[in-house]
């Protein structure tokens, strides 16, 4: 079986999802301040995506993300402090206050960056996963993108040359029902992404974004067979986000109480809390201990975020060229 | 004395010679090799005007034809630059930008700054340029000047097969992204070059003919005709300075206006198109840091500002001709105030 | 019409094509002698003096300063003062109707230069001539075959003569080992087995004189004769600054004012020249080389190697040859020499002697040799 | 001949099937919106053939209804054959298992003659657990099913027109089918086909398609040219659907005493070694309780309700499964009774 969940594993997933969620709680309500420059994306809804599928990555290999990425980075083990700083615009930040929110990588964590440009990431991906081909390593590059993107030629291109180079790629589409304000139901045509993975000749599978446990599984099934020279997956990861668009969207688009109904039945932290209580895996306890060191820990990022300094002007100039 | 071949062997030695010295250099784009996935030969183009001709069978698995997918295989490149390799993907006709810049100018070019300076992106774009051809429009353009507006790119537009090879090599081995133009006029200009693998530095212009009276600053394929302007010109007694600036991004703005300090008096001839151009950014340097030495107003001789043509009557006049260089120097240097 | 001798564009070195005619040093009418400078002209790559090959009186100029002629093209007309203007104007007639630029198929029908391989290493090498005991032109520092341009022909008209790109120089192979001059006198003696060279005449230049000495201590019965132009290894004194700007030099602009300290007249570093100097520098593994001859060689601005005692032993017959204007190795070396040697110093001439002097050069070699 | 105008036939098209991880970890189909959307047209088509004059249809957000939709329109000014009108229901569609459960339930409400089911057996057991005796046409949309016919949707279609239209009678045109219940942590589910309980923690991605998570399986009839879990029964002793037992298998470890090894396509294109520990009968109306650590208890392939160690899980077998359209014989007797005569 692909990836024993352990209890470890558990825990691991539990805390890692329950970063996202607060990192993003957080945001939104200090974005409200008016405090935090520029545009921001809040993941908060989808944690179950990210974590079920970085869980099974290792430091060398390679996502790319979307515009609302900050679960993504988490996921995939870039620095809370340093993102947080980042996108309160600081020098200490991950990308010394030159990407913030939509622009934020660590590529020594395989971590190809947040990416303002919806569809950006697939053919990036692409030759990550080319690299680690013709390298002969057994490592895979994943695609995160949005139902938005998934109407791009990017992700199209990327999806044709995938299975033309049988890469060790996996395109995740992060479906929440929503590009910017318009629904996928009117914007992806065939309304599931999955089932433009025939006309790639990959397989196309649908998971239940709110479940880590399908999420993981799916995702585990469709890595290790990337690692083995299998080829590529389109995974189709139906979630919600719980914000807006952006930090400001009042969703006026949205049902009355779709969010709220959402939340109430599917979130994805209060399922997996239920069933692995449940199961008797894990125990309220040990949860609520992740939950108050993660409180911690995001205030603390705050507070340093909010304390550090900013970049200096001659970092203007700086970081353009390797040489110049 | 070294031996001479063409801008097009050059370029193939060079990319053959970097292979050759570090594996992870790869190749790639339409038609690279040609009949990928056919019954027929393989290798069977080596490029669409054969400059990759026989690196697929020098260096198996590395000469990687790719379906006709700018987007796709440009940003592959890019992405496969960020994990360990050195690809040199070939954008046919840089016309076809079109379809492919965002992974170009806004992935490969801002990936260094947007990510704090920790990412490097050794990509090379190999790309065809400019007039001639009787290839009209879509396959005909300049575009440097597209690419010289963004920073994070280097773009470079060798004019001999010197160049052609020690500039690629240089690129090759440069760790930011490298926008390579090649005009497709050039390929079969021949000329000497050494069998050893050499750089030539981005950054530096060539002072191609060395002259005291005006200086003619050009680019590209320009670089021949300007030439052969000042030396017609030579005849009539104005010594000409002819600067080849090799790279538009970086820009030796010191030779250019150490030139004009000298001279006093400037040409610049670009074979693109008139507005925001190469051309109106070396006339607006010098005017800017230079206003003081110039005896005449600034010249430029570039095509106009219409698309390329078909018709070899419209392209022969579209493209920039010794004669209109001549008529830029001679009006220069016959300016009384 | 033995007594008519025509004066043409020479072509000094492979890829010389056409010429300019800078300026006439005799006017039409002066008497000239046979050697004497008649004209300078220039080729994209060097300045340089014709010489006369007969004796006589400047009968006709057919070219004028700033006229480009391709090699071969007629410049003037060299006669006895009794020879008729008739003959004279036939002469030119017959000599432009009947010219015919060099083509490509003349150029690879003469001599060119070949690559042997020595041990681990490809020699380049250009050979000219045939006859006698061989001589060996060895350059210097950061040169090539190509800095005897203006002497290879001339002394190769009675003899065979060779000139060789070192290790680490030219198009021969750039790895130069150690860097030590036993180790270059070795690949010389190397390339003489090679090419079947028994015993040779050495003439080196500047670092290539400290070449050939080694080469002498290494081998006596090797080397028949020295000539030692601006050489090293004849005391300890060097401009280390140049040493050093040379090496260090990444574009047109650094290297210039180097090149410039090698001439008397810093007028003939041309742009060509520069831009040769320039590409030769780029090539991989050139700077290895240099960085390593440099510090095996010349470390702290000083020769390491000084062999005068120990050539001076072997009895040899030495030319020592110097431009009394060398901003590089000091002219004073000249007269250091402890053997016995005919030291000539030639006035107002730099470094590279044997390019701004090529005839007086010339002429002191082919003397001393015979 | 003249027949009373016949009743409404009810579609229900599961949007959710054809998508699952098996697309992954075997070879099955992707089964496009589109193909189920033409499926519905061609049921249709064949639907209006025979006057039937009304067909109910689920709603969903995926866009089978809206792809049926626009066939309509374009069938209308096409105007040959009529379709029947087609009425999409109006209920609240929360995109799971609720909507199937909620539209059969309003199509029994409203008395139709049969139910049309597009999907796989996870769809039809959904349907068989609401649809009481109203005969259901099963249609297979993928490859890895047991329970729904794989069939040309147009002579289903045919099938139940002949049905709805009482042109062949209910007696003659449909079979009755057996179930399995299964109880467990006090849920109660129904199976068509199998129950198997697995050792896997978690639901997850449903499927089951690792032989060594396998513990015990209970089926209801055992096809030997079957493809999935019950494939492992009908490869070891065959039971037709007809027959009044099923049969219980218990898994053992490769190697164990008196374990038989054999291939088994437990999923399209993935054929497993498995090892059988033992096996046999199982008898209508008797209760078995599985012995077992935790793990999860898979319904038709599908793993459906998690249980602790300690728990217990109890199956039965029963004949109350759903009456389903037996397309081949009622064409058969439409055949030789000249009923399609026009």
């Amino acid at each position: 079986m692909a990836s024993e969940l352990t209890k470890d594993r558990l825990l691991q997933a539990y805390r890692t999802m329950r970063t996202i969620r607060d990192f993003e709680d957080r945001l939104h309500a200090d974005f409200a301040t008016g405090e935090i420059p520029g545009f921001v994306h809040l993941y908060a809804g989808e944690e179950a995506s990210a974590t079920g599928i970085c869980m099974h990555l290792g430091k060398d290999d390679y996502i790319a993300s979307t515009h609302r990425g900050h679960g993504h980075c988490i996921a995939k083990g870039v620095d809370v402090m340093g993102m947080m700083a980042e996108i309160w615009g600081k020098k200490t930040g991950t990308c010394r206050g030159k990407g913030g929110s939509m622009h934020i990588a660590d590529l020594s964590l395989g971590m190809m960056g947040a990416n303002g440009i919806v569809g950006g990431g697939g053919p990036l991906i692409c030759g990550a996963a080319l690299a680690m081909k013709l390298r002969k390593l057994d490592d895979v590059a994943i695609c995160f993108f949005g139902d938005g993107a998934s109407n791009q030629g990017t992700i199209f291109e990327a999806l044709n040359l995938a299975t033309v180079w049988n890469l060790p790629a996996i395109f995740v589409a992060e479906n929440n029902g929503y590009a910017e304000a318009t629904s996928s139901k009117y914007s992806v045509a065939c309304d599931n992404i999955a089932d433009r993975a025939s006309a790639f000749g990959m397989p196309g599978v649908i998971v239940d974004g709110f479940d880590f446990f399908a999420v993981h599984e799916a995702a585990g099934e469709a890595i290790e067979r990337a690692r083995k020279g299998g080829g590529p997956t389109l995974l189709e990861v139906k979630l919600s986000r719980y914000y807006g668009h952006f930090e400001g969207d009042q969703q006026k688009y949205r049902a009355p109480n779709e969010v709220a109904h959402i939340k109430e039945a599917k979130d994805c932290l209060t399922t997996f809390a239920k069933r692995v209580t449940g199961a008797g895996q894990l125990t309220q306890a040990e949860l609520s201990a992740i939950d108050a060191e993660v409180a911690a820990l995001i205030e603390e990022s705050v507070r340093r975020a909010k304390s550090d300094p900013k970049p200096a002007a001659a970092d203007l100039m700086t970081d353009v060229y390797v040489s110049y | 004395m070294a031996r001479k071949i063409t801008y097009q062997q050059a370029i193939n030695e060079a990319l053959a010679q970097e292979m050759a010295r570090d594996s992870s250099v790869i190749v790639m784009g339409e038609d690279n090799h040609g009949g990928e996935g056919s019954p027929g030969e393989q290798d069977a183009w080596g490029g669409v005007l054969g400059v990759t001709k026989g690196l697929y069978h020098k260096f198996p698995g590395r000469v990687i034809d790719t379906p006709i997918s700018e987007s796709g295989f440009i940003g592959a490149a890019i992405g496969a630059a960020t994990n360990g390799l050195r690809p040199v993907a070939e954008l046919m006709f840089v016309d076809f930008m079109g379809v492919c810049f965002d992974q170009i100018f806004n992935q490969a070019a801002k990936f260094r700054y947007m990510f704090g300076g920790k990412a490097e992106t050794p990509v090379v774009i190999r790309t065809m340029y400019g007039a001639g051809f009787r290839a009209a429009a879509q396959h005909s353009q300049c575009l440097y000047s597209l690419f010289t507006h963004i920073p994070g790119l280097k773009v470079v537009m060798p004019a001999t097969p010197y160049d052609a090879k020690g500039m690629l090599i240089q690129a090759i081995r440069d760790n930011d992204p490298v926008i390579f133009m090649e005009h497709k006029m050039l390929y079969t200009l021949e000329g000497e070059v050494p069998e050893e693998s050499y750089t030539v530095p981005f950054g530096e212009a060539n002072v191609v003919r060395e002259g005291d009276d005006i200086t003619v600053v050009t680019l590209g394929r320009m670089v021949h005709l300007a030439d052969q302007a000042a030396q017609a010109m030579q005849k009539n007694g104005v010594h000409v300075e002819v600067i080849d600036l090799r790279t538009t991004s970086p820009l030796d703005e010191a030779t250019v206006l150490e030139s004009v300090e000298r001279t006093g008096r400037l040409v610049v001839v670009d074979e693109s198109n008139p507005r925001c151009s190469m051309a109106s950014d070396i006339a607006g340097l010098v005017a800017q840091k230079a206003f003081g030495a110039l005896k005449a107003p600034i010249e430029q001789v570039t095509a106009p500002h219409v698309p390329p043509p078909f018709s070899d009557a419209l392209e022969d006049i579209y493209i920039p001709t010794v004669a209109d260089i001549q008529g830029a120097i001679g009006r220069v240097m016959e300016f009384r105030r | 019409m033995s007594e008519i001798t025509l004066v043409t564009m020479p072509k000094w070195g492979l890829s010389m094509e056409q010429g300019k005619v800078n300026c006439w040093l005799k006017q039409v009418g002066d008497a000239i002698k046979r050697g004497e400078e008649i004209v300078e002209v220039e080729s994209e790559k060097i300045a340089g003096a014709v010489e006369a090959a007969a004796d006589g009186i400047m009968r006709r100029q057919l070219a004028a300063a700033e006229d480009t002629l391709p090699v071969g093209g007629l410049l003037g007309v060299i006669a006895a003062a009794d020879v008729p203007d008739a003959e004279i104007d036939a002469a030119v007639a017959d000599a432009l109707a009947n010219f015919k630029p060099l083509t490509a198929d003349d150029e690879s029908s003469g001599a060119s230069p070949e690559k042997i391989q020595v041990g681990n290493r490809s020699i380049r090498y250009l050979k000219r001539g045939e006859g006698g005991t061989p001589v060996i032109l060895i350059h210097g520092f950061g040169g090539d075959l190509n800095n005897w341009l203006f002497n290879h022909e001339a002394l190769a008209n009675s003899r065979t003569v060779y000139a060789v790109d070192l290790p680490g120089h030219g198009e021969s192979t750039k790895d130069v080992g150690s860097g030590a001059l036993s180790e270059l006198a070795d690949a010389l003696l190397c390339f003489m087995d090679a090419v079947g060279v028994d015993k040779a005449n050495l003439v080196g230049h500047s670092m290539g004189a400290g070449v050939a000495m080694a080469a002498a201590v290494q081998a006596p019965a090797r080397v028949e004769s020295l000539t030692l132009i601006c050489g090293a290894g004849l005391g300890a004194e060097i401009n280390g600054d140049y040493i050093q700007g040379f090496v260090g030099a990444a574009n047109r602009n650094a290297i210039k004012p180097q090149l410039m300290k090698l001439f008397g007249d810093a007028s003939l570093v041309t742009r060509q020249l520069v831009e040769d100097i320039m590409k030769y520098k780029r090539i991989e593994g050139v700077d290895a080389a240099l960085r390593t001859l440099s510090s095996a060689l010349f470390a702290d601005g000083r020769q390491q190697s000084v062999l005068r005692d120990q050539v001076a032993a072997l009895g040899k017959p030495v030319l020592i040859i110097w431009g009394e204007a060398d901003q590089i190795i000091p002219v004073a070396h000249a007269r250091a020499y402890t053997g016995k040697a005919q030291v000539e110093v030639i006035a107002g001439k730099g470094h590279m002697v044997q390019m701004e002097a090529a005839n007086e050069v010339n002429q002191l070699i082919k003397q001393f040799l015979s | 001949m003249s027949y009373s105008n016949p009743a409404s036939v009810g579609i229900i098209a599961n949007p959710a099937s054809g998508r699952d991880i098996r697309r992954l970890t075997a070879k099955a189909t992707v089964f496009p919106t589109i193909e189920k959307a033409n499926m519905i047209q061609r049921v249709l088509g064949a639907l209006g053939a025979f006057g039937v004059g009304h067909v109910m249809m689920m709603p969903d957000m995926t866009g089978i209804a809206a792809a049926v939709e626009r066939a309509i329109v374009a069938h209308r000014a096409e105007a040959h054959i009529p379709w029947p009108a087609v009425e999409f229901l109006n209920m609240d569609i929360s995109e799971s298992v609720t909507d199937t459960f909620n539209a059969v339930d309003l199509m029994v409400a409203r008395g139709v003659a049969a139910i049309v089911v597009l999907g796989g057996d996870g769809t039809h057991r959904a349907v068989a657990m609401r649809c009481g005796d109203v005969p259901i046409t099963t249609l297979s949309t993928g490859t890895n099913n047991a329970f729904p016919d794989l069939r040309e949707a147009t002579t289903a279609g045919f099938a139940t027109g002949l049905l709805a239209s009482g042109r062949v009678s209910r007696a003659e045109a449909t079979l009755a089918n057996k179930r399995i219940v299964v109880e467990a942590c006090g849920r109660c589910e129904v199976a068509l086909v199998d129950v198997c309980v697995t050792r896997h923690m978690h639901i997850a991605s449903r499927a089951v398609w690792q032989p060594e998570a396998l513990e015990e399986l209970f089926v209801a009839f055992a096809e030997p040219d079957s493809v999935g879990l019950s494939s492992i029964a009908g490869l070891l002793q065959p039971v037709r659907r007809d027959e009044p037992h099923g049969l219980r298998v218990r898994f053992g470890r490769a190697g164990g005493s008196g374990v038989r090894r054999f291939v088994a396509p437990i999923a399209p294109g993935l054929l497993e070694r498995v090892s059988v520990a033992k096996h046999g009968l199982m008898r209508p109306g008797e209760r078995v309780r599985v012995v077992s650590g935790a793990g999860t208890v898979a319904v038709d392939g599908e793993r459906e309700i998690e249980f602790g160690r300690g728990d217990t899980v109890e199956v039965m077998l029963d004949s109350n499964g759903p009456r389903t359209i037996d397309v081949a014989r009622t064409l058969h007797i439409a055949a030789t009774r000249g009923l399609l005569d026009v």
